[in-house]
This record gives structure tokens, C-alpha cells and sequence, in this order.
């Protein structure tokens, strides 16, 4: 049955692209690569064919203008995806997102409206180094105006990306590189998926852990061996990071006394700090333990995979912290540490997976 | 100065009347805020285009009521030139909830939808893409309107502009870039910020039309105007018109600052024998368009409709504190 | 005695300027406004004349690229000071600053280095709305290999703007608007005041205040009208967000149990998510009561004077906040409102003193 | 084709080789990056240069030790012709201790100080400003030197380039915006992204010196090049190059990627058959400058450089994981 048909978070997004297309003749895609053979790592593959070169317009090498553009078009009643493959060339964009995406509708007491989705792509990998695999979601979630997504699964791709579609306000939806190749059971048809806060995949009274994109599949890893070395997490995927639900991540708190958060970003001024300091104002005095932050560390990302071996957490690390946190002593701590990386020595670091063929 | 073509001489009469009614108005608009600024009671930066009034009112005679503009920091022109709502704007300005922004935005963010008047964005060259994008909308849904976007020559130097006239030019699409030369950035002039050649070149990198025209005459202007948007709707696609004026006041604030130093007493002065609105009046009383009576019962009626509206300003209330976190997402 | 000489941040940012460039003819400035009669709020008054043209450049409109600029010159060896006159000019050169400034000493090995101050005005007053008064501050202090401060008073305004300019790591040097008016007694001459963390500025066993820039100002007057409540603030003033050094914060909280953050910037995200979190950390389970945090509240700044009358915090707010904390009484607490609020009906709110004239 | 003017035959002769040298050094080096890519040794991204040879080596060959360079993402062959490194190149596209990165960079993030290559940055158009900040850096200190920056026809989209050469020519900077047209940005050809016009056409926005040139001609790029160092030297400012010329291989990768339906076959053989190593050869042959013997002694010699450079990489150790966090801040 079509429920049970297994595609990766990639094909997920192009379906739903091509759904809202379908659904809307005033959806239209715009960026560098979504007409060309490799389609934005296959994420809009096919709809040049399908909706042509008006609505899959492929673009001149200039993200802030496009950015502006799209902007443009959204105010008179157009709903454009644009995408950027990167993170990092959107912070030519800065601009055109924080004056104008942002506050349009503000400014304008609610006349003016930007339906547009910002489709970028963070993460890591095959030696990409300091300017090519950076995750930098908190630029865009310090923002008030727009939203900011964070899905990690391939049902999540689609349909949060429906939803973000046919939202009124610029939502920004933001990809793992790796997320891409993740697989999932993805319903057909226009099935969205509300933008309405965090998701809880398991449930637990000993820890409260919140991880984001990616690092939600490193963390459900995690989660399975505690939960078999029996420590029962409440685990939840945080996938809206602006405008942030934090209520039910407070109440499971209360309960657990004990939070820690996994997110894709630098630590510091990081995802993790806005989610700790929303729960201390309101947990501060029945926490069992300090709350943890799990990260990236206070340096850019280095190419050579020996350098970058220890940038990444990955579930071994997740694991150890929550079980630190709630108290597990060293020896096994160890244990999970040990058991969880052992399924993982064949597999180079710098790569998601071995079917793998880079470079990305 | 030949006219239209496609207007005949009582209609021109009536279109030259119009467009010296159109100037004279925002004037008077901006003497009185003027004016009025050191009262404190319009506490917001504004950037007033005294001696640009040409440009905005010969271009936007050249567009239709369903044609859009988009604007910066120095809008007031602009926006009463395309028909925006003046109570709508001194209210803004005037941080009033019957602003076109209901208070939140002030001078810097007049608009006006059912004028045409898209937005105006005080971050210089960040509204060009926005009016591509417009234009772009039109082409995508087959609407016969054309965009004006109006930079001033320090906006040219912003990279945005680059971008923005390389995709309108290769999607050829219904926008025109409408570059008013007031000579400075702030208080810097051109020489200092640009190399030495017409301005109109920087189309040439897109093989785009462009036009120089004397931005102190509104007819040259209106004329120029008409022909890009007759490019636009013709499917041409874009055009640069060079308008060279200049701007009176000082670039934000209601005073004269020629003391400060950044451009000299003779030039301002040369400028001001210049002024396109005295100019205008003289030509249409020599062609006997325009009778000194006429001319007094034109400013008794614009003196009246602007003191009206300022009295509808300072007597609407200030938007409800309580209001403040509407709208922050659609 | 010239210690006891009084004049502005302003000033004292143009003097810090002027001996740096009399010290090292490799020190420049450049920006738009740099050498034009109102030189920057003042702040490079004379320096056109004293340096020449070559020295302090005014530049085309073009953020992205003079500040690509004068990276390359500080590789080669300049020492450029960029000036923004407002930081959300600065969003158009986010990728210089993140992908170049902040990575060429790491990417190289240590082999370049971009001795670049990059000044920037935050702020707030007279109307100016949605982009011209935004305090963005985080978008840069999340970066590692930036640094990043905000000075408060007028002495740290030139000594920390000379430590800055003789720093061979980029700084973003963040200026509020009405910090510019704050005077002070500066000493003269080369006097650089090192960028290694926050300022103690009052001390007090029964809470711990962190405040920056121009909030500082507020927070003091809170802080006094405590004392004389009997209420004792262990305050500090940031002035350096990235790197963060909370070591006396940490320790300081111990002490207290108590932490209440004051910022200029938007909460959601903000500076005092980092501190509330690095403090946790540490002192989760000393604490008498639930940390708190001021700042910007989740929308655009209006420009209406009706609307952004509750938009910023004000000493009232603050020592409000912080009494609540220590646990003062309903009464006690209104009693301190009035006591702050009752000097100032006199000054409207949207300026920062009556001597202003505006506009900005 | 006639030669360098200041350059008499026998130096001709010399001087010819080494340009021949130089492209066939490059193009055996990423030969064999392509040929060894698929071990998985080198894990990073690359972007080859393979068909582009004549535009790197033509160019650096008018530049003098202590002139710089600044690249982009497909920056070995710029690297390789200023003189950079080879051992310190490949040891670092391994991801090793001895690359000129020390491992942190990979292949997108070539220098070597002592060649005049400041950087490779591999966000497009991003490394045009520090090209400029380079040149004015030499202004400023009074030194004799000259800075090329290296741009695709894609680069040549980004606002960024537009501010950078405006200010270059507004201060008559000693800098060469020197474009490699090989007509694609990955995998969209130029008619898709800018307006049908010459590309130095680019240039007159900024009264900017241009010149179009065979860009698989490296005499015909030398001399272009020459022209532009010797503008730049007396002080006449920016040249704006603009070189045909066409990537071989896949935009990233070590493979071909004729198939995949962006260009055609026949694109393709039409400028491999125009390939800028044998022409080149070829007429070394017809002068009689070079002997089947001297070009069999050339690739031989060239042969054992490189394999000896790769071993080196290769026996190069990984960086210690404890040195990560080492130049966060100087
Ligand atoms: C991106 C950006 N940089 C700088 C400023 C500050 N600024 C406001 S108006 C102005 C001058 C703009 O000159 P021009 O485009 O010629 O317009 P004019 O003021 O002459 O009408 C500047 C530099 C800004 N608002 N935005
Ligand atoms: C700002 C930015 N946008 C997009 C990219 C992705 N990208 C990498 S190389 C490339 C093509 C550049 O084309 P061109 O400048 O012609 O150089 P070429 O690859 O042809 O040598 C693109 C789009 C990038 N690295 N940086
Ligand atoms: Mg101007
Ligand atoms: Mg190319």
C-alpha cells in the first residue's frame, strides 16, 4: 500500500514541491541548480520538465538579488521556493531576509504579505571545510518575522515543506546535507505537516533531550541503547526553532529534572542556549542535574578528516552525556560508549553512509 | 521641448497643468513639513526631495493608476507624484494610527496599494530586487503594468543593483530603473564615489537601454519615462533613465546645509535658478497655459487640502501600545 | 589635571582613532560618512584633515565590498578600522565578515592574519523603525574567530577601540547610538584596555546582574536605587560577548543564587541565552531562584513613539525585575518603579537626553 | 600569432617552453588527481581545471615572483602557475600535515605566501574584494607590484564584482579582473543567466580598460595580460580581461560529464580539438622550438615530479587531532 512506501528526505522534498506546484500556479522555484541536470541533489528533479522554465527558473549567480526578487514577486502574490545550496551563500542575503522577508509585514500593519520559503542546505562532510559545510540556523532564528524549520526525517521533509509552502510568512527550511539521504514511510499526496513545534519520538521520565535536524537520528541511536541499558528518555525532535514551542519541553522537565540538547550549530549562542534558558525561567528550581549542551565546538570546520573526527557529536557522545547526566556511573558510561561505536568503524567519518559516492 | 506625440494641444495644456499642479503640490507638502519638523511632533528621520520634483512627477505621468513604483528613504515625492494618500502619509509621519503604516515604519516606509506604491526601504539599493520582482510577477501572470524603480545615484554603486539590472535585462522584463542624480551620497559627491563617465554606461553591461535626461525638466523627463515604458510594455524589457537634479536640503533633516562645507554656495544657487517647478510655471505663462490667476487659486487650493490634511495628522490618535505584537507573522 | 577631563564616547572614540593612526601609519579608516562633514556621529571629526585622504577613505556605497576590501588589505598588512553607520548595513557584508574575516587565520594555520576593527552602530531613537535601529549583535558573536564587544562608558569606548585596533584578530566593535553621548573621565594618550571579559561594576552578595553597551547605563541606576532598597547587585558589565569569559559570573552566581541578564538585542536567541546557559551549567543546582532575562521583546522595533514606549527596557523595568528576583514584595517592587520613573517623565522616550536635537 | 615585443627569438624560444612546460605540468598533475580520485584518499572536494591551462599560465606568466594572485574554487591551475607549492598542494588535498593549509582547507582553500597566491576562497566572487584590498594595499605602501584575481563568467554575476571594480577604477588600483570564460557556471551555460552581449562589456559600467582574448591561446593571454601589468604598473588602473576557454571535466569531479545532458558532444570535441597544451605544442613543433625528443625528456622529467609529489603527499601524516582548535585567534 502507497502508506508503506519507503523514499529518501530528498525525494520527499521534490515531491512535495511538485505537489504544491500542481496544487498552485502561483508556486514557482527559483535558484542556481534547480533546472540543471543535478537539480539541487535531486530535490527538484523533474519539475523543469514538468512546470517549465517559468516556474523552475534557474538563476544568474546572485543571492542577494535573487533573494530580493523573490521577495518582490511574494508581495504581489507569487509563492516562491528559493534555494540556496548552502548555507553560506546566503549570508549574502542577510539583508534582504533580516529588512525585508522579516518585517514586510510588519512594517506594513499586516497589508504587505511574503509567502515565500528560503530551501538551504547546512551540514558536513567529505572534507568541505570552513566555508562549505557550516550550520548556522541561528542567524535566521534570532529574527522575529521569519520561521525557521528544522526537519529531520523524510515524512517531516514533505510535509513540513507543504506547509511552509502555503504559510504566509517567509519560513526559512533548512536541510542537513545528510538528512537528504535519510528514508522514511512518506505518505502520497498533499499531506502537510503544521509548523507548530517539536515533535516527541520517545517518551521517558529520567532525561529530557531535545535534538534538532540531523543530530535527531545520532540521538534516537542514543536513546535505544539507553533505553536498553535502561534509561527511559523524553525525547523530542525540536523541528521549529523560530517561532520556538517550548511548553511541552518544559512539562517533560518538571518531570525529569534533567534536559540536555543536541543541536547542529556552534554551541555558544546556539540553539541549545535558547532552549536551556526557556526551561531554567521555569524549571530552574526542580532540576535533579545542571542541564547539558551538545554542539559544535568554538572553531571553524577542518577539511582533513583527522581534524574533523572531533568536531561532530555523534551518538557514542550523545549517549555519554545524557547517561553523565543522569547519573550513570563511569564504567558504564564506557559501556555505551564502546557498544555504540563499535556498528560504526566501517564507516568512514566524513561520509553519511557507505553507499556513499561523493563528492557531494 | 516638443510634446507627447499622442496628445494634442488643449489635452497637453491640461497634462502640463496637471504636471505643474503635481510639482507644486509636493512643494508645498515638503515647506510645510518643513516647517513644521523643529514642533518635534513628526519624530522620524525625513529625507526631503525639494528640487527633485521633476523626476518624480514627469515619471510617474508616464505610468498608469495599476503600474507600481517602488521607493527609498527619499520617497515623498514619489509617492504623492504616483497618487498615494497624502492624509495617509503625514499621519505616518507623524506616527499616527491612521499612518499608511499605522506608525510603525514613518517617513522611511510610505506606501500605498491602491496607488501603486509597492514600499519604500531607508536600506539604499535593497528595493531594487523587490521591483524586479514585481515586474517579474506581471510577466509571470501575463498583467500589462510596468514597474518604476526609482535609485539615486549613490544606490548604483550598491552591488544589488548589478544583480538586479543583469536578471531584468535577461528575462527582459517590464521594469524601469529610474536613477535620480542628485550629484551626492549624503555628503559625498559622485567624483568621490564613482569613475569619471555617464552614468548611463552602467546599462551597458546588460545591453541595456538607458536615457540621460534633465531631471529638472518635467516634460524631458515624462517623455523619457514614456518611451521605457512603451520599451516595457512592448516586451523590450528594461531601461536606465539618468535623471540629473538636485536635492535643496539637507540630505536628512528639514534645514539648508550648504555651510557645512560639502558643496559650494554657487553651485546650490546655480541649481536653484534651475528649479524645476518656478521653471515650468514660466514656460506655461509664456505659452499662456498658465495665468497668474490661475497659478494663485492653484496654490489657495493646495495651501487649503495640506493644511487639512496636517490637521488630520496631528488629530489622529497614536496607534494602541497593545497593538504592537499584531502582525508579526501573516 | 587632564585625568579628570570629562568629553563623550563620541570623542573618545575619535581620539582612540587618532592615536592609533599617529602610532601606526599602517591604521586606516574607511566607510561611507568617514570623511564628510558630520564624520560619523563625530567620531572621525578632523581625521580627514590630520591623515589625508589616503588614510581616512570615504568609500562608494558598497558594504560587501569594502569590507572584502579592506580584508585584503589587512592581510597584506593594513590595519583598516570599517566603519557601519548602522549595523544593519553590515547584514550586506555577512559573508565577508563569516566566511573570510573570521576563518583566514584558521583555514591558513596561523600563516594570515586580518587585523580589521569593524565598527558598527546599534541603537535606537527618533523614530527610526524596523531597519534603522536593530541591535544585531549575536548574528556576529555567534562566530568563532570573531571578536566581538560593546563597550558601555566612555572610557571603555577608547581604550578598548585601541586595544581593538592593535588586536591582530578581526573585532566587531558595536556602538550603541546613545552610548555616543554618555561622557566620562578618560585619561589621555595611549591607554588600550584589554578585551579579556566583563567589568564588575557594583558588588553585592544577593543577586548578580549581566548587562551590556548601553543598557549598562540603565542597570546602574537600577542597581543604586536597589542598594538604598537594601537589595546589594553583584553587577557586571559584559563589554566583551565574544570570547566569552563568564569565569567571574560563574563564580560570583555561587555566590549569589540569583542571575538576572539586561541586553539590548532581541531575547529570543540573545546574549543573555549564552550567559543564563554557560552560568547553568555550573551553578544549576545553587540556585534560590529562576534566572531571568531582559531584552528586546519578539517583533520589529516600530517606529511610532506610542508603540516602541514599551519596546525597551528602563531602569524601572530593570530594578523591577531584578527585586522580583530576590524576592521583594509586590509593594516594594511598584514603590522602586515609581522611585526610577518619576525623574524621567520630564525626557521623552525616544531620546536620550534633552540637550539632543535630532534627527540622528 | 606574434610574440611578447621586449622579447627577442632565443629568449622567445626559452620562454615558449616554459609556457608549454607549465601547461603540460599542469595538466599531468590533474590528470592524475582525476586518475587517483576514485581511492578516496583525496576527500575533498575538487574542482579541475583540465582545458583551462593557457588561461592560468598565460596570465601568470606576465607577473613578476612578488606580483600576487587570488583564486577561486578551480584554483590549481592559478596555484600551480604562480609557482605555488606542489608537494604542499597535494598534501593538502589528502588532507595532511604538510599542506599549505596544514590539512584545514582542502582543495578550495589554496595559498602560498611566498608565490604571491594570497588565497583560494570557494564562495564565488568573494575573494574579488580581497584581490582589491590586496592591490590597494600596494597603492597605499608605494610598492611596485600587481594583483590578478581570477573570476569564472559566473563571478562575474555577483554584485560583489561590480563594487569591487568600481572602486578599483574609482582609485586606479593596480589590479586585473582576469575572467576564464569557459561558459558555464556547473551546469548552466552563460545565455542563461546573462543578456547576449560581450562580456567586457562589463567593464565600461567603470570606464574600465577590457580586453577580449583566445583564452586557449597562451601567447595571445601572455601578451593581454602583459598589456593590462604594464597599465596597472604606470598607474592607469583595472583591466578587465575576459578569456574564452572551456572546462573538460565534470564542474566537480574527476569525471566527464558529457552526458548528463547540459552541453553537447560536439560543444565538447570542438574545444578539445582546440586544446591549449597540444595547439600549443604543435606550433612549438612548426617553429622548431620544441623536438618530439625535448617533449618526450619534458613529460618524463614532469612524470617523476609529480609521482614523487603524490608519495610525498601521500607519506605525509594526518594532522594531530590536538592542534584542531590551534589559530582560532592570533
Ligand atoms: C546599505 C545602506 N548603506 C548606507 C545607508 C545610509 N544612507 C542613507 S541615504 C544614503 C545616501 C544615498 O544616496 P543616493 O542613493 O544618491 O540617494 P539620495 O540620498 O541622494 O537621494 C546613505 C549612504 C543606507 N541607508 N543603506
Ligand atoms: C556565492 C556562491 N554561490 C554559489 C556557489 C556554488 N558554486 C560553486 S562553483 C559555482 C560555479 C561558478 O561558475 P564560474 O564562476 O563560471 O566558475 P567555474 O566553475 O566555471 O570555473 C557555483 C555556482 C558558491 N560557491 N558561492
Ligand atoms: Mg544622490
Ligand atoms: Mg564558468
Amino acid at each position: 500500500m502507497p502508506e508503506q512506501r519507503v523514499i529518501t528526505a530528498a525525494q520527499a522534498i521534490c515531491e512535495a514541491t511538485d505537489i504544491a506546484m500542481a496544487a498552485d500556479p502561483s508556486v514557482i522555484v527559483m535558484g542556481e541548480g534547480v533546472a540543471d541536470p543535478k537539480a539541487i541533489f535531486g530535490t527538484t528533479a523533474n519539475l523543469l520538465d514538468k512546470y517549465g522554465a517559468d516556474r523552475v527558473v534557474e538563476l544568474p549567480l546572485a543571492e542577494n538579488g535573487f533573494t530580493g526578487i523573490a521577495i518582490g514577486a511574494a508581495i504581489n502574490g507569487l509563492r516562491p521556493i528559493i534555494v540556496h545550496q548552502r548555507v553560506e551563500f546566503c549570508l549574502l542575503a542577510m539583508e534582504q531576509l533580516v529588512n525585508n522577508a522579516a518585517k514586510m509585514h510588519y512594517v506594513s500593519n499586516g497589508a504587505h504579505r511574503v509567502p515565500l520559503v528560503v530551501r538551504m542546505i547546512v551540514g558536513r562532510g567529505w572534507g568541505q571545510g570552513p566555508a562549505h559545510s557550516q550550520s548556522l540556523e541561528v542567524l535566521f532564528a534570532h529574527v522575529p518575522g521569519l520561521k525557521v524549520v528544522m526537519p529531520a526525517s523524510a515524512q517531516d521533509a514533505k510535509g513540513m515543506l507543504l506547509a511552509a509552502i502555503t504559510d504566509d510568512s517567509p519560513v526559512v527550511f533548512i536541510e542537513h546535507r545528510w538528512m537528504h539521504y535519510v528514508k522514511g514511510h512518506v505518505p502520497t499526496g498533499n499531506t502537510p505537516i503544521s509548523l507548530d513545534g517539536p515533535a516527541k519520538l520517545h517518551s521517558g521520565d529520567d532525561v529530557t533531550v531535545v535534538s534538532n535536524s540531523y543530530l535527531t537520528l545520532e540521538t534516537i541511536q542514543a536513546v535505544e541503547a539507553l533505553s536498553a541499558a535502561g534509561v527511559q528518555v523524553d525525547h523530542f525532535d525540536l523541528r521549529v526553532i523560530r517561532p520556538l514551542n517550548v511548553t511541552a519541553i518544559v512539562e517533560s522537565v518538571r518531570r525529569t529534572g534533567r534536559l540536555v540538547t543536541v543541536d547542529t550549530g556552534f554551541t555558544t549562542y546556539g540553539v541549545g542556549a535558547e532552549i536551556v534558558s526557556r526551561v531554567m525561567e521555569q524549571c530552574c528550581l526542580q532540576m535533579k542535574a545542571a542541564p547539558r549542551r551538545i554542539g559544535l565546538p568554538e572553531h571553524p570546520t577542518p577539511s582533513s578528516r583527522s581534524l574533523a573526527a572531533t568536531f561532530y557529536a555523534r551518538s557514542p557522545d550523545i549517549a555519554a552525556t545524557i547517561a553523565e547526566t543522569v547519573g550513570l556511573d563511569a564504567g558504564r558510561v564506557a559501556a555505551l560508549r564502546e557498544q555504540l561505536t563499535a556498528g560504526r568503524e566501517s564507516v568512514p567519518l566524513d561520509i553519511p553512509h557507505p553507499s556513499f559516492q561523493g563528492p557531494f | 521641448m516638443n510634446t507627447a506625440p499622442q496628445i494634442n494641444q488643449p489635452q497637453q495644456a491640461a497634462f502640463s497643468h496637471d504636471l505643474y499642479r503635481a510639482m507644486l503640490r509636493i512643494r508645498l507638502i515638503e515647506e510645510e513639513i518643513a516647517a513644521r519638523y523643529s514642533e518635534q511632533e513628526m519624530r522620524c528621520p525625513v529625507h526631503l526631495s525639494i528640487g527633485q520634483e521633476a523626476t518624480a512627477v514627469g515619471a510617474c505621468a508616464a505610468l498608469r493608476r495599476n503600474d507600481q513604483i517602488i521607493s527609498s528613504h527619499r520617497s515623498h515625492g514619489h509617492y504623492l507624484a504616483k497618487g498615494g494618500d497624502l492624509k495617509a502619509m503625514l499621519a505616518e509621519i507623524y506616527g499616527r494610527v491612521d499612518g499608511c503604516c499605522g506608525g510603525r515604519g514613518g517617513s522611511m516606509h510610505l506606501f500605498d496599494d491602491a496607488a501603486g506604491i509597492i514600499a519604500s526601504i531607508p536600506i539604499v539599493g535593497s528595493f531594487l530586487p523587490l521591483g524586479v520582482g514585481a515586474a517579474m510577477s506581471y510577466s509571470y501572470t501575463k498583467q500589462d503594468r510596468v514597474c518604476i524603480a526609482f535609485l539615486g545615484d549613490g544606490a548604483s554603486e550598491e552591488g544589488v543593483f548589478h544583480e538586479s539590472a543583469n536578471f531584468a535585462a535577461l528575462k527582459k522584463l517590464p521594469v524601469i530603473f529610474f536613477l535620480e542624480n542628485n550629484q551626492y551620497s549624503c555628503y559625498t559627491g559622485l567624483s568621490d564615489r564613482q569613475p569619471d563617465r555617464p552614468l548611463t554606461d552602467l546599462a551597458r553591461s546588460y545591453a541595456m537601454a538607458s536615457e540621460q535626461v534633465d531631471g529638472n525638466d518635467v516634460i524631458a523627463v515624462y517623455e523619457a519615462t514614456k518611451r521605457a515604458v512603451d520599451r516595457a510594455r512592448a516586451g523590450h524589457g528594461p531601461t536606465l533613465i539618468v535623471a540629473d537634479t538636485y536635492r535643496w536640503r539637507e540630505h536628512c533633516g528639514p534645514n539648508y546645509d550648504n555651510d557645512i562645507g560639502y558643496r559650494s554656495m554657487a553651485e546650490f544657487e546655480s541649481w536653484q535658478q534651475r528649479c524645476p517647478v518656478t521653471t515650468f510655471a514660466a514656460r506655461l505663462k509664456r505659452d499662456g497655459t498658465l495665468s497668474d490667476a490661475a497659478e494663485k487659486t492653484l496654490t489657495v487650493e493646495l495651501t487649503a487640502e495640506i493644511a487639512e490634511a496636517f490637521a488630520f495628522a496631528k488629530a489622529s490618535p497614536f496607534p494602541d501600545p497593545s497593538t504592537v505584537t499584531d502582525h508579526v507573522y501573516a
